[in-house]
Parts: C-alpha cells; sequence; structure tokens
C-alpha cells in the first residue's frame, strides 16, 4: 500500500467496488453465532429448551398422543372404556363443533354465515394485501356496504321503505322529542319561580316544534302516500335515487364537471338495487333469526370486529377533542375517556342490560347484541383515544405549521399530515387494545349471549359428554382458535409497522 | 431610534374569548352551545324516559341490605371478618383483596415487562427471540386460560398439607399455600414505626438540603452517617425502651390444616403470577414502542462515552420512552385492576367474586351492589390516571422544553 | 303491563324462559344446540300449555347473578334455573316460587383416601364449592352450628371447583346433592371418592315469576302440578289420547273432557293434554334428564311421588 | 415610497408573555422586491416572518398582505397564506408522504385541482429545483440540501405572490448550502417577491433589494446591500458585520 | 514515521449491505497530532469516525487504539471507548439531565469515580467551555452553540486519550459555529490528539497537522493543511475545494 505516513498522499489509482465477503452460515455456523456464543447464551439456550420440552412435550402428548379421536358419547373418553389414561377428547369437540361456531344458529339457515364470513374474508383479504390495486373502493365495500349487507344475511328481515321514508321518520323522531320538551316546560312553568321566562320558552319551542312539522309535512305526507302502494319500497328507492344523484351531479359541478359524480351515484344505487333484489328485501328478505340465537365464534367475530372497526374512529374523536381547544369539548372527551376507562366492561354491559332500557322510550327496545356493541365500541374507544394522544403528542409542532402554511384548514391539517403520522407511531398500543377486545368479547355472556368461551361452557354441561378431559379438551381447543387469530393480528401488524416506517429509515 | 420594551396590552376582550372559546374565538363558543344543547337534548331524553319507565316497574332501591348480616365466609380477609359481619364488611373484604393482588401485579408486571421489552429489543439473536416468543405466546392467549394454567399447574406442583414442604420447621409449602409466622403487634409497635417514619423523612429532607447545597454552593456534604443513624439507630433506640415491636406466632399442622400463622392462599399466588405476566407482555409491546420512539444517537452517544448498553438503556434511553410509554402504561394497569375479576375463576376472593358474585345473588340487590362496584373501580381508576399523569407530567418538565 | 303477562306472551308469539347457562340434567345444551334438561322441560311445558307448542319459547340463559334482576326488568316471563325457595327470596326479591320441581339438599363429597365417614369428622378442612349461591351461607351456617373451623374457597363456576377439588386444593367439595351425581362424572375416577350420608339443608328448588300478575302466577304453578298429577293418573305422553278417551271421571276433569280448569286459569280446555304430549309426565321428564335414563342417574327419593315414599304431591285438579 | 407594496407591515408590536419580542415594526414591501433580514440570535427574525404567515399572532399594529388585513378573521387568514409561500429551516417536510405527494397535497385539496394536473405542475416545479427524478423517494431518503429544494418546490406549487424564507440554510452542510442558494438565486432572478432571513452574505449582496438588520426585537437598520455592508451606520451593525464576516 | 501512532486503520473495509461504503482505508494517528477529514457528502467520513469509536462494524481490516484493537469482543470496545471521546453532529445530549448531570453520568458509572469528584472534574471541564454558570440548566434550555459546548465538555470529562468530531459546526448558527471553534482550538493547543470531519477550512488551516481528503469511500489526498490548500494534486480534491471555498 502507499506509504500513508507521509505527511503528503495522493491516491492515483482508485480503488474499485467490490461485493462484501460472504458470511459462512449453515446450521451449526447459526447455532454457533446465535445459540453459543457466549457462557450466558448458551445457559440461555440450556434453559430455553428445557423450559420447551416441558411445556411441548405435554401438550403433544395431551393433544395427539393420548387422545382419542373418534366415538359418539363420554363413554369413548373415560380411561376405563379407552384403556389408557385420555388426553384430549376430540369426538366432543366435532359433536360440539357447530355450536362453537355458531351456537344456536337454526341449521338450516346456517349457509348465511358462511356466506357473510366467505364475503367478509373477500373483502378484508385484498384489503390487508398492499400490492392490490382499488383500495378505496373496496375499503368504501368492506366498511360501508358489508355491514349493511351482511346484517339483512345474517339477521334477516326486509325493508319497507329507503331513503325518504327513513329520513321521514327521522324527523318526525326528533320534532316530537322537541314538542314534547316544549310541553315539560310549559307543565314546569305552572309550579316554578321562574314561571313566565319557561313559559315564554316553552311556548316558542312548542312553535318551533310545530313549524317543523309543517316544514316536513310534505315529506311525510309523501311517504304515507308511498306505503299506500303496493311498491313502497321500489318507488320510495327512486325517488331518492334520483334525488340524490341530482345533488351529487350539482355538487360534483353541474353540466360541466357533474357527469362523474352522477355516474357514480347511479352506478352505488344500482348495485343497491341488485343487492335488496336479490336478498328479496323489498318484500321480507330472509327468514329473521333474532340474534339471542347467534353463537359461538360467530357472536365472537361479529362483536370483534365491529368493536376493531367503530373503536378506532371514536378514539381518534376523542383523542383530537382532548386535544381541542374549546374548553367544553375538552371538559367533554377528558371525562367520556376516564370514565368508560375507569370502569369494568362487565359492569358496563350489565348496565347496558338491565338500565339502557330504563333511558329509552318505553317502546324502544335495543337488541341485546347491539347494546353489547354499543358498550363495547364506546369502551374500546375510550382505550384507544389514549393510545392515538400518545401518537399525536409525538408529532413536532413544524408539522402543523408546514401544513398551515401551506394553507391547509385544521380538518385538513389533521386528516392528511397529523393522524397518518401519529397512528404509525403507536400501531403496537393499538393492536395491544385490539387484542384485548378480541378475548373480551367472552363478556356478552352477561346479555345472555354466547360467544366462543360461553358456548363452550354451556356446552361443559351437558352430561352426555362429562368426562375428566372434557374442560382441558375444550379450553385447548379454544386456546387455540384464540391463538390462531390474536397471533395473526399481532404478526400483521408487525408487517404494517414496517411497511410505514419505510419513510423512517434513511 | 431604539424603542423600549413595555408591557403587553390587557386585551380582556381577547382573553375572555380565549377562555370561552378556545383557538377558533366565537365560533368555538357557537360549537359549545351546539354542542351543549346536543347535550342537554340527550340528557333530557335519558331523564324523561327513566322517569316515565321507573314509574312503570316498580324497582325499588335502597342501600339498607348494606347492615345485614352475609352468613357466608371468605378465604383471605386481610381485616378480620366472619360469616357473622355486614354485607359493608364483605365489600371492603373484597375490595382490600382487589387491591393488593392488583398492587403486587402492577409491580411484577412492569418489572417483567420491561425486561421482556429490553430482551427483545436486545442485539443478542437468542435473547431477542425468546422476547418475541415470549409476546407472542403469552399476548395471545385469553387470560382466563392462563388464569387456570397457572392454578393447576401450582397446585399440581406442590403436596398436600401432611407432605408439606417445611423451611426451618417455622415456614411450611403445601397445596394449601404457604403458611409463615404471622407477626403480631406488641405495645411497642406504635412508637417503632413512628420513629422509623420520622427516619426516612429526616434522611429524604437532608438529602434534599444536601443537593441543594452542592447546587448553590458548590458544596459536598456526606450525609450517610446521618441518615444510617435515622433510618436504623433511632428505631432500634425506641426499641429499647419500649420493647419489642412484635411477636411471631407459628404454624402449626392440626387435621386437615395449619393452624395459626400467616398464610399466602395458592389462589393468589397463581392470580398474581397470570396477571403479571399476562399485562408484562402488553407493557412489554408498550416499552418497545416507546424506547424505539428516543432518537438513536441517545444510545449511541451513551455507547461512546463508554457506558455498557443496559447502563444507557437504564439511565438515559429509558427515563426519556417514559413519556411515550407512560398513558398506554396507564391503560394497562387499570385493565390489570379490572382482569383480576377474573379471580372468581380460581377462586380467589375478590371485589367481583364476593361482592358483585356472592353477596349480589345473597341479596339479589343488583343496581346497588354493581352501581358500588362500578364506583369504586372508577375510584381506583380515577387515583391510578391521577398519580400516572402526575408522573408523566413532571417527566415533560424535566424533559423541558 | 304487569297483570298481563299472559297477553304479553301471547302478542309477543313466544316464552320468555330464563334458564341457567349450563347444568347437567336441569339446562344444557345438546349436540344439536338444544336446549334441555329438567328446567327447560317445565318451560317448554309452559309453552304448551299456552301455544300448543312447546317450540314457541327464547331460552336467556342467565347467570346466578343477573337471574333476578332479568326477571325484575321484565327480560323473562318466568325463572327456571334451580334456584332455591327461601322466604327472603319470596318477599325482598319481588318475586314468587310457583312450586317445587326438584327437592334437593346440599350434602358433601370426599376422597376416600380422607378416611372420613361423617361430616362432623371436617375440623379445619377446605370446602370447594360454587360462589354466589345459598350453597355458601349453608356451610358457614353447618360448620358453626356444629363448632368446626373450615376454609372455604368459592369459585365462579361448576367445572373449576371440580378441578380444583380433584387438584387438591380442598378436602370437601360441596353442592346440592344432585350435583354432587352430575360432578362425579367429571372425576378420573369416580370411585376414589364418596358422598358422605350428612344432607346439611333444604334446597327446594323451582321456578319462580314477578309479583302482581296472579294469573300468571297460577298458570306456571298448576303447569307443574298438572305434570305431577299426571304421573299419578298414569297418563304418559304415549298413552295421553288413549287416556284422554277413557271414562275415569278424575281423567275427564284433568284431561278437560269435563270442567272448564284450562279456561279458567286463561288457557284452553286441554291444557294438560297439550303439556303431556309436549314434555311427557312429571315422571317421564324426571327420568329422562336427570333419572335412569340420563347418564346422572339419580335415585328419585325424596322427589317421587307422595303415594310412592316421596315428597311430590300436586293439589287436585277439580 | 412605492405604489405597490404587496406587504404592508406598520406599528407591529408582539408580545410572548411580558416579553416584548417585536417592537414598532414597520416595513413595506413591493412587489418583485427582494428583501434579505439579519440580526443576532434572539433578535425576533423568525418572529416577525412568522407573523406575516399569521404563524403567530400579534397583539397591536397591522399586517396587510396583498390587500388582505390579517386579524382574527380566519377566512382572512386563509386568504393570507394561499398567497404567501414559507419555506423553514428545518424543512419540515411530510415524512409519510413521497415527494411528488408533497408536492401535490396543498394543490390538491386547497385549490382542488385536479390530481393530474396538481402532479403536472408539482413535477415543472420540481424540475426547476433539478430533483425531478427523486419524486417517488420519500424525504427522509433524502439529503439535507434536496430536501430543502423539495421544501422550496412545495411552496411554489401553490403559485405564492410572496415567499418567505426563514434561515433556510442553516441546517445544511456548507456543500448544500450551495444548491439551495443557487435555487434561490434563479428564483430571485424571476422577479419572485421574496422576505429571506439569512446569515449568508454573498446572497444578500447577489440578490437583496434591501438588507434589513434587526436587534432586539426592533429594526435598527435597513439598507441597500451596497452601502449596508460598506458603511453600516450604526455600532449594533458594525460589531455584528465584524462577526459575521470574520 | 513517528514512533507512537495511538491510532492505527489499515486495510479497513466496510459494508452496508452490498454497498462498498470504506474501502482500503489506511491512516495512522499520533500522539498529538490533529487531522481534519474533508469529502463530499457521502463519502464515508462519518463512517470511517463511527468505526474508530466502534460504533460501527467493520468486515475487513484492523482498527487499533491505544495497543487495542477493536473485533468482536465487547471489552475491547468498551475499553477503546472510554479512551476516545465524540462529538455528534446533533450534539445528542441527554435531554432529561441537568448539564452537570449529562457531564457527571460517565465518570460516575465508567469510571466509579465518586459524585462529588465527578462534579468537580465536570465543572472544571464546564469552566474550560466557558458555561460553568449553566451547570444546573437542562440541555433544552440552551442555545445550539452552548449545547455543543456541553457535548465537548461531557466527553472530555472521561479524560480521552483521542476525540472525534463529527461536523460539531454543521448544525449551528454562523454565529455560534464562532463559539464552538474557539473552544477546539484552545483544546487542540493544549496537544490533546483529534480528528476532526469538518468543512470549516479555516479551522483546518489554523489548527490540523493534516487534512485528508475522502471521496467514494477511499482517502483521495492527504497533506499538510498548507500544502493542501495551495496545491491540491487529484482532480477531485480541486474540484471539491473549488466548491468549499468558493
Ligand atoms: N414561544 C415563545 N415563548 C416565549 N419566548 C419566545 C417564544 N418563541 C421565541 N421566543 C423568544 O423570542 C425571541 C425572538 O425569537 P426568534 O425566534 O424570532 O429569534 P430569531 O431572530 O429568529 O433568532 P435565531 O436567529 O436564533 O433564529 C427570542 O429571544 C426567543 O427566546
Ligand atoms: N445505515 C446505513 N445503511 C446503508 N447505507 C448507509 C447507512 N448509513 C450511511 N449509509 C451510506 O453510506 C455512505 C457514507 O455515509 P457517511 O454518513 O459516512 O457519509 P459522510 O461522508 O459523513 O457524509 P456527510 O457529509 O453527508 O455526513 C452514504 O452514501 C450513506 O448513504
Ligand atoms: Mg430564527
Ligand atoms: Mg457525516
Amino acid at each position: 500500500m502507499t506509504d500513508i505516513m507521509a505527511s503528503s498522499f495522493v491516491r492515483r489509482d482508485l480503488v474499485a467496488e467490490r461485493p462484501a465477503p460472504v458470511k459462512t452460515t449453515g446450521f451449526v455456523g447459526l447455532l454457533r453465532t446465535r445459540l453459543f456464543n457466549s457462557p450466558t447464551n448458551i445457559l440461555l439456550t440450556i434453559v430455553s429448551a428445557l423450559l420447551l420440552w416441558f411445556t411441548i412435550i405435554p401438550s403433544i402428548r395431551f393433544l395427539i398422543v393420548d387422545a382419542v379421536w373418534s366415538g359418539n358419547d363420554r363413554g369413548a373418553c373415560l380411561a376405563e372404556n379407552a384403556g389408557f389414561t385420555v388426553g384430549a377428547c376430540w369426538p366432543y369437540i366435532q359433536a360440539k363443533l357447530p355450536q362453537l361456531i355458531y351456537g344456536f344458529y337454526p341449521e338450516a339457515e346456517r349457509w348465511r354465515v358462511n356466506l357473510a364470513l366467505i364475503l367478509a374474508a373477500a373483502l378484508l383479504l385484498p384489503l390487508l394485501i398492499p400490492r392490490l390495486p382499488v383500495k378505496g373502493l373496496n375499503a368504501s365495500l368492506f366498511f360501508f356496504a358489508f355491514p349493511v349487507v351482511a346484517f339483512f344475511l345474517l339477521h334477516g328481515g326486509g325493508i319497507s321503505g329507503f331513503g325518504l321514508s327513513w329520513t321521514a321518520g327521522l324527523l318526525e323522531l326528533f320534532d316530537d322529542s322537541i314538542v314534547s320538551a316544549g310541553h315539560v316546560l310549559l307543565s314546569l312553568s305552572k309550579t316554578s319561580a321562574i314561571a313566565p321566562l319557561l313559559w315564554v320558552v316553552g311556548n316558542l319551542i312548542v312553535l318551533v316544534g310545530i313549524a317543523i312539522r309543517w316544514l316536513i309535512y310534505p315529506l311525510t305526507w309523501l311517504r304515507d302516500q308511498l306505503q299506500g302502494t303496493g311498491q313502497s319500497v321500489w318507488v320510495d328507492f327512486a325517488i331518492t335515487t334520483a334525488f340524490v344523484s341530482l345533488i351529487a351531479f350539482v355538487l360534483g359541478g353541474g353540466i360541466r364537471t357533474g357527469w362523474r359524480a352522477l355516474a357514480s351515484s347511479i352506478a352505488t344505487f344500482v348495485a343497491i338495487a341488485m343487492v335488496i333484489k336479490l336478498m328479496g328485501l323489498d318484500h321480507g328478505g330472509l327468514p329473521i333469526v333474532a340474534t339471542n340465537l347467534w353463537g359461538g365464534l360467530l357472536v365472537t367475530l361479529v362483536v370483534s370486529v365491529t368493536g376493531i372497526v367503530t373503536s378506532l374512529p371514536i378514539g381518534i374523536a376523542l383523542a383530537l377533542g382532548r386535544r381541542a381547544s374549546i374548553p367544553l369539548i375538552r371538559i367533554f372527551s377528558i371525562a367520556f375517556i376516564e370514565f368508560w376507562r375507569g370502569v369494568p366492561l362487565i359492569t358496563v354491559l350489565f348496565f347496558a342490560t338491565y338500565m339502557l332500557p330504563l333511558f329509552l322510550p318505553g317502546n324502544f327496545t335495543v337488541d341485546g347484541l347491539v347494546r353489547a356493541l354499543i358498550g363495547i365500541a364506546l369502551f374500546t374507544g375510550a382505550y384507544q383515544a389514549e393510545n392515538v394522544r400518545g401518537g399525536l403528542a409525538a408529532i413536532p409542532r413544524g408539522q402543523n405549521e408546514a401544513a398551515a402554511a401551506l394553507g391547509l384548514s385544521w380538518w385538513k391539517t389533521t386528516s392528511l399530515i397529523v393522524l397518518p403520522q401519529a397512528l404509525r407511531h403507536v400501531i403496537p398500543n393499538l393492536v395491544n387494545s385490539f387484542i384485548s377486545l378480541f378475548k373480551d368479547t367472552s363478556l356478552v355472556s352477561i346479555v345472555a349471549l354466547f360467544d366462543l368461551l360461553g358456548s363452550l361452557r354451556a356446552s361443559f354441561s351437558d352430561p352426555k359428554w362429562s368426562t375428566p378431559s372434557t374442560a382441558f379438551t375444550g379450553f385447548a381447543f379454544a386456546g387455540i382458535i384464540y391463538f390462531i387469530f390474536c397471533f395473526g393480528m399481532s404478526r400483521y401488524s408487525l408487517f404494517v409497522e414496517r411497511r410505514l416506517n419505510i419513510h423512517r429509515r434513511n | 431610534m431604539s424603542t423600549e420594551a413595555r408591557k403587553p396590552p390587557l386585551q380582556i376582550a381577547l382573553k375572555i374569548r380565549r377562555l370561552l372559546g378556545g383557538k377558533a374565538g366565537w365560533n368555538g363558543v357557537a360549537v359549545q352551545f351546539a354542542f351543549a344543547a346536543v347535550l342537554g337534548w340527550i340528557a333530557y331524553e335519558i331523564i324523561s324516559n327513566a322517569r316515565a319507565n321507573l314509574e312503570n316497574q316498580h324497582i325499588a332501591a335502597g342501600f339498607g341490605f348494606l347492615a345485614n348480616n352475609a352468613g357466608f365466609d371468605v378465604n383471605q380477609t386481610l381485616i378480620s371478618y366472619t360469616g357473622s359481619d355486614t354485607f359493608l364488611r364483605v365489600f371492603v373484604v373484597g375490595l382490600l383483596n382487589t387491591l393488593v393482588v392488583s398492587a403486587v401485579g402492577i409491580v411484577f408486571a412492569t418489572v417483567i415487562g420491561f425486561i421482556v421489552a429490553l430482551c427483545r429489543l436486545s442485539p443478542n439473536w437468542l435473547v431477542s427471540r425468546i422476547g418475541e416468543i415470549y409476546v407472542e405466546l403469552i399476548r395471545n392467549q385469553p387470560l382466563l386460560f392462563q388464569i387456570l394454567f397457572w392454578y393447576l399447574a401450582v397446585l399440581a406442583a406442590l403436596p398436600n398439607p401432611r407432605q408439606s414442604i417445611s423451611l426451618l420447621g417455622i415456614a411450611f409449602i403445601s397445596n394449601r399455600g404457604l403458611v409463615i409466622p404471622q407477626p403480631i403487634g406488641q405495645a411497642g409497635l406504635e412508637p417503632f414505626l413512628a420513629a422509623l417514619a420520622f427516619g426516612v423523612v429526616a434522611a429524604l429532607g437532608l438529602r434534599i438540603h444536601a443537593r441543594r447545597a452542592l447546587f448553590l454552593r458548590g458544596q459536598m456534604i456526606h450525609i450517610w452517617p446521618y441518615v444510617l443513624g435515622l433510618v436504623i439507630g433511632l428505631p432500634l433506640v425506641t426499641m429499647l425502651v419500649f420493647g419489642l415491636p412484635i411477636t411471631v406466632q407459628l404454624p402449626q399442622l392440626k387435621g386437615f390444616n395449619f393452624a395459626g400463622g400467616a398464610r399466602v392462599i395458592p389462589e393468589f399466588v397463581a392470580l398474581a403470577l397470570a396477571l403479571s405476566t399476562y399485562t408484562a407482555a402488553f407493557i412489554a409491546e408498550i416499552v418497545r414502542a416507546g424506547i424505539q420512539s428516543v432518537h438513536k444517537g441517545q444510545m449511541e452517544a451513551g455507547s461512546s462515552l463508554g457506558l455498557s448498553r443496559g447502563t444507557t438503556l437504564r439511565l438515559i434511553v429509558v427515563p426519556q420512552a417514559m413519556r411515550v410509554i407512560v398513558p398506554p402504561l396507564t391503560n394497562q394497569y387499570l385493565n390489570l385492576t379490572k382482569n383480576s375479576s377474573l379471580a372468581v375463576a380460581i377462586g380467589y376472593p375478590d371485589l367481583v367474586s364476593v361482592w358483585a358474585g356472592t353477596s349480589l345473588s345473597q341479596t339479589g340487590q343488583a343496581i346497588e351492589i354493581i352501581t358500588m362496584t362500578m364506583g369504586v373501580y372508577l375510584l381506583i381508576s380515577l387515583v391510578t390516571s391521577g398519580v400516572m399523569s402526575v408522573y408523566g407530567w413532571r417527566l415533560n418538565r424535566s424533559l423541558g422544553a | 303491563a304487569d297483570a298481563q303477562t299472559l297477553k304479553t306472551i301471547k302478542d309477543r308469539g313466544t316464552l320468555s324462559c330464563g334458564v341457567s347457562q349450563g347444568l347437567p340434567g336441569f339446562s344444557s345444551p345438546d349436540d344439536k344446540g338444544n336446549w334441555t334438561g329438567l328446567d327447560v322441560d317445565v318451560c317448554r311445558a309452559i309453552a304448551a300449555a299456552i301455544f300448543n307448542d312447546p317450540t314457541k319459547i327464547t331460552f336467556v340463559p342467565t347467570s346466578a347473578k343477573d337471574r333476578f334482576t332479568a326477571l325484575q326488568s321484565g327480560q323473562i316471563d318466568v325463572l327456571s334455573r334451580n334456584t332455591t325457595w327461601t322466604i327472603s327470596r319470596d318477599t325482598s326479591l319481588g318475586a314468587n316460587f310457583t312450586g317445587v320441581t326438584y327437592y334437593d339438599g346440599q350434602g358433601f363429597m370426599v376422597k376416600k383416601s380422607l378416611k372420613v365417614n361423617s361430616a362432623l369428622e371436617l375440623n379445619s378442612a377446605s370446602v370447594c364449592v360454587q360462589t354466589g349461591t345459598t350453597t355458601e351461607q349453608n356451610l358457614a351456617d353447618y360448620f358453626k352450628a356444629n363448632n368446626m373451623k373450615y376454609e372455604v374457597i368459592a369459585f365462579g363456576t361448576n367445572d373449576e371447583t371440580v378441578k380444583a377439588y380433584e387438584a387438591g386444593r380442598c378436602d370437601v367439595f360441596t353442592t346440592d346433592q344432585s350435583g354432587l351425581y352430575s360432578n362425579r362424572l367429571k372425576l378420573a375416577n369416580p370411585n376414589d371418592h364418596m358422598v358422605l350420608p350428612e344432607i346439611i339443608s333444604k334446597e327446594p328448588l323451582g321456578p319462580m315469576v314477578r309479583h302482581g300478575d296472579d294469573q300468571w302466577f297460577d298458570i306456571v304453578k298448576w303447569t307443574l302440578f298438572a305434570m305431577i298429577t299426571a304421573e299419578e293418573l298414569g297418563v304418559t305422553s304415549k298413552n295421553v289420547d288413549e287416556k284422554a278417551k277413557m271414562e275415569n271421571p278424575e281423567l275427564k276433569r284433568v284431561l278437560g273432557t269435563d270442567g272448564n280448569f284450562g279456561e279458567q286459569l286463561g288457557l284452553t280446555k286441554d291444557w294438560v293434554i297439550r303439556i303431556v304430549k309436549a314434555v311427557g309426565n312429571y315422571g317421564e321428564v324426571f327420568d329422562r334428564n336427570v333419572g335412569a335414563g340420563s347418564p346422572l342417574a339419580i335415585n328419585r327419593g325424596l322427589n317421587n311421588l307422595w303415594n310412592k315414599g316421596g315428597l311430590q304431591y300436586a293439589p287436585p285438579i277439580r | 415610497m412605492s405604489a405597490d407594496p404587496i406587504v404592508n407591515i406598520s406599528g407591529l408590536n408582539k408580545w410572548y408573555g411580558e416579553f416584548h419580542v417585536l417592537r414598532d415594526i414597520d416595513i413595506e414591501v413591493n412587489k418583485g422586491e427582494r428583501i434579505v433580514i439579519c440580526g443576532p440570535s434572539g433578535s425576533g427574525k423568525s418572529t416577525l416572518i412568522r407573523c406575516i404567515n399569521a404563524l403567530e399572532e400579534f397583539q397591536e399594529g397591522k399586517i396587510v398582505v396583498d390587500g388582505i388585513e390579517l386579524g382574527p378573521n380566519l377566512k382572512h387568514v386563509d386568504a393570507v397564506r394561499r398567497e404567501v409561500g414559507m419555506v423553514f429551516q428545518s424543512f419540515n417536510l411530510f415524512p409519510h408522504l413521497t415527494v411528488l405527494d408533497n408536492c401535490t397535497l396543498a394543490p390538491i385539496w386547497v385549490r382542488n385541482i385536479p390530481k393530474k394536473d396538481a402532479e403536472e405542475t408539482a413535477m415543472k416545479f420540481l424540475e426547476r429545483v433539478k430533483i425531478p427524478h427523486q419524486a417517488s423517494k420519500f424525504p427522509g431518503q433524502m439529503s439535507g440540501g434536496q430536501q430543502q429544494r423539495v421544501a422550496i418546490a412545495r411552496a411554489l406549487t401553490m403559485n405564492p405572490k410572496v415567499m418567505l424564507f426563514d434561515e433556510p440554510t442553516s441546517a445544511l452542510d456548507p456543500e448544500m448550502v450551495k444548491e439551495v442558494l443557487d435555487t434561490m438565486v434563479d428564483l430571485a432572478k424571476e422577479g419572485m417577491t421574496m422576505l429571506v432571513v439569512t446569515h449568508e452574505m454573498g446572497f444578500a449582496r447577489e440578490v437583496a433589494n434591501r438588507v434589513v438588520f434587526m436587534d432586539a426585537g426592533q429594526i435598527i437598520e435597513a439598507n441597500t446591500p451596497n452601502e449596508f455592508f460598506a458603511t453600516p451606520q450604526h455600532a449594533r451593525t458594525k460589531l455584528f458585520l465584524s462577526q459575521i464576516l470574520r
């Protein structure tokens, strides 16, 4: 080499690039460099191996070697009949499998569950694979269209109107509530000290209510006319389609540029019409399967997927609310988060079941499953809010300022710049919550619903199958199912984490 | 041409606007009015419906049952309790049991969680794999199964009382639990505790004083002789004056079981074990996210000073990561406390088991009992998250803007 | 709305029946996912009496905690869930028991290797029990009355209680006798365990309805009596049609060819026929679910008819 | 003064709490003028620049940009921000978006320009700052100089009437400073109105119409670059220049 | 060729994945020598410096510091790091500790020096970099120039035989650059062995014994500062100098 030590050195020919030397690996090399490369590691390796030995071997013995694989009732799984100490009693799982998956869902209708699950998978999987195209359409199908279709598929039943009737109904409900509030004030004004004021306010409110009633009268009248015709759904549908498409057309820019909006609006409605026709929603739809017949994995999935999908927006809204500068919104968010985070989910569900009916109008009942869903969504939402808040805190102020300097409004800054970055920071925490939620679904047993674990426990009490190993077999089976789902979530989140953080590496 | 600094104008109107409406000013006030109106409307609907419905059903409420005789026994009681005590006392017993197992669980979960997270981030392939497997295995199994697993594993590992393992003849381990000599307070106990408390407080005060002297005057004061005197000497002296603070009662095997002595029941051990290992898996993920959020340069700066990896993590990285860790960590603490209600599966008498379980079905006063349960959990949570946010606030302050 | 339970049920089209979340022989889902058991059949009988269709039922599985609230809040019309009849439950809960479907009593099971022959030898024992039941209070009373010490470990569900007992956590397993039999099936070596002779409590189990609707109270009460009466008269699900044609005056009264008792209840004349056709008489129900015809194989014992040495006795239908 | 001031600041006073950070600032910037602001650290240069873009509020005085007065009215603030581009010392690129997306975001969402057109415009500006081939990279994958040029391109895509630069080169390696300054010189030559906080005196000499020197929240001296460097008037200015030019 | 090389690098080759970032580096640094390393961005300067401190691993070649050879042996690595101080471009102070704690941390935990002594030493070095009165502040409360001086003091408290500086001034305001360079000049005058990556050619002229120019992972040219600046040999060097000195 050149003499570097001379105070002056000039390289004449540049050193060419060459490939990195190949590290010698191989199985033994791997073992040596990774498992046995220091005394501590040797010790660790041995300890882990022992641990594995003592957990894996008995598990395999129980699950496979000593298991009983076929039989018709408990007799098959008794040591005295099998002739050896029985491990897992798989015929019991075979017999109970339909219940563990569908609960009490009527046998003849189970194809609907299968179809819903297949639909869900068909929409979800492409959404999860980043390379596939049309994410926007895919996502809107999964998040908006699928829940509706799944509802009519799983629950059954049809519709008696469409957009127009629903709007009319909602407005009417709202208006009734205003008028009755006014009447209450009026009745209070008979006894109160500030009677005149109450009287005036009460009358004002009633007047407003009546005014609204007149305003919406055309709508309600139209609805009543529609209900009279035999084809109320379709007429209503046509009116709604025309109306919404027109609005889309005008908002989209009218004659000039509105054609795209018009086309996509009409396409959407055609799709909806096809679904309605296909499922016969206009005349009753599929036979109704009340939610108290749902159970098993079906309930676990319905509850957890709904919880996962709804809790994140709730959490984001609360987290933003907690950082808002408007005092009332901030206070409300803090109170809301701390309350839901503070109480056990099981007591929430208890109240949802036995107290909620008290707070709703007398004839208005909310289905048990829906109550559980709302409770779980709010509960998990509060947890997610704190997770998201952590991520928000990690976004430097410069990002907000840069966005503001570009003229982006607060909403756009938040949704385009802040949230996408904040959420990436906290993926592990979000997934923590999702995994907790997935397993907490068993608490719905308090609203008389049996999820996977609940169905399992119920099946323990069938005397036909009570054997010493029934409970352990059941737990092992459920454990495997829970593990598969949670492990999937956990791994997928790691994948997403790595992918999304490409930009952070340099 | 030089302008003197002067006081800012008062701008009272602006300040009021800010106070009422936040950054958005009057728009914010309007939003709030709309929001308040919606809230008010919802509240009105709820109240009016509840009134109407309550009139229809004849649901009677009242807390009179609290003074009734409970009539059942509880396995672990931190305060004295027998079947002839009141339901109110049952409530306290259950609450204390919940608090104890949660506190122990939180401490161990935090420690294990941090260790596992550090393992996961270790450059050592094997260690990081072990950390990863731990998280994946434990986090993805329902807690209930783990509680049962630990319980049956603990029971399976222990002999029955007659064959119990004796530790020096004063403590015994069997499947009835760990029996240890029970300390019984004597006359000297109170002065002893008082002296000890005083010693600790005074030592802390000394330390603060010494720190201040160092910063203000650059003067170094050796405080450890005083500290020793205060923390050990003073209590010893009170012991000489007032006599022994405690005596111990030794356990003895009588019939099926041990009599006398204090006992750690296996349910407690299994529950604390399951809760802490389970929550640790979640905490490990949180800590990992937190540590990864600390700039890489900090680790490098530490090592370039010659600090070992462990020291750098402990003194430099983790303290900075705490800011990101604390909010979700609070979540986990609350979760652990609430998850302790799964105790009922293995017969640990926690609040949900003895109060929202047995007491509820004995009295049938569901609404009252669930409300109380909810309230007390809410209180525990608020205290926990209060403590944690004070900690987080101090962290933020020292990381200072 | 309280006094119109029957009307509400008819409008709704199904009977809402609270059962337990799973108790062998009393209520548990079978392989097909149908609820079966003694408590379940009582509900079926009521549904049959009202609709002539034992499937018009919504079963609401309730836990020990929420069962009374479910009844109070109107979630369920009748609670048929092995609940012990006590005075406090009859009064302070705002509900009434309608009869006894099963006379039970609390007993003990121990390992034979302990060499214990009487519950009185159990001083300082550890006892496994399921939480939230009268069992806990009985246990406390019994040990206190006999001046013995004990340690209680109360578990949330039955299966966990059994597992802990089997793992040696406690010396004694206590529950209602019916439960002891069903739980023995779950032990690895049933013959290593024995049931002690003492019965320490009376546990009359029966269905429950809300206060304030006497008509509904009567219907539930007499449905059970009808089943017992049917057994007394030898009317079974197989021979009920022939019996209805027989000229026996008592049979005619009971089976509705004579008199209008069913109508007085708010039902139809043939209400007993409907019941027996749907679920059989009491004896059949017992036998199918917990008796010799089931894996539990519990003796009739106290639950035999009064004229066969048991306690089941129905007031006359006349 | 001139007939066409695009930025007009008069009697501007600002406090941070009790700290009087800007004192009686009056300045007019005409269309096409290029102003360099310098001064010691903490003298309020950044604060002044940020006030023009309404990133900071002020308590007294008046700022009018392109005929719109800044004030509590949020509509006005948004209107001004649309006309004023800003380049920060620490770039503040959006790390989760590619370079191209960084540049198209604001046109698409603020000006409602169709995505395709926005991308065309963005590419035009990226070519202008000489990094069109990096369009699909993430900011984290680029050098500081490149990042700062993206930041300039991003501000330009909004077609601003005024560009504000807050020490655009001080976070850069010496070599990269040149890239960025070259870009800015180009921009200046095209007649963009610019307010630049910088200590690059070479740049000031080359392109500025006026150099403004600030200290302790006030404008001490303002002059054409030639006279400013040749014959500084105020003692503070002289001291400062002696340090900077060393 | 001196008899006393304190850092001896020979045949050093390093790859990032497939990217050959350091190629056949040979260099010896004698006790008391001050070497300035310069070169275009991405040429591997930082990587070289970081290799000396074992912050990066290398695949081929040998680095011996103060007689200890770097390698997979962690004991050796720690020993080397104790003898080598490093000052980073972005300071990397510990934000949660006061300035004093920043400086006493390593002596206390690595050298097991009693806290009091460590604090005394630290104060001595803080005085040396002229910020003793800031000792109880947190880094976040100080200006960049002050922070960089704390970083230097922190490295010095370990009493290192060699100091490595990685562009210690490039993140600073021009005014602060001076503060830091002054400190480094002082240090150089006291005879500390220093390897400095910098583009401050004034500094190189004033204190360096040798200037090393790197490009594409290799040493292109090394010379005394006078000759290096006056008569660069290699074409690449000439180009670079023309840009830097402008
Ligand atoms: N949010 C704030 N609260 C209080 N004081 C502030 C705040 N921001 C800046 N300051 C103070 O206002 C003064 C002016 O700050 P400014 O950033 O405008 O200075 P500058 O001239 O840009 O300095 P530099 O050249 O260091 O960027 C400084 O003394 C600074 O400490
Ligand atoms: N972790 C890494 N993985 C892959 N490539 C890297 C990594 N770190 C640096 N490089 C590459 O190695 C090359 C040398 O980097 P280095 O930081 O040593 O350059 P430098 O001479 O210090 O440049 P600068 O003056 O910009 O600091 C660069 O091309 C860089 O992109
Ligand atoms: Mg500034
Ligand atoms: Mg570098």
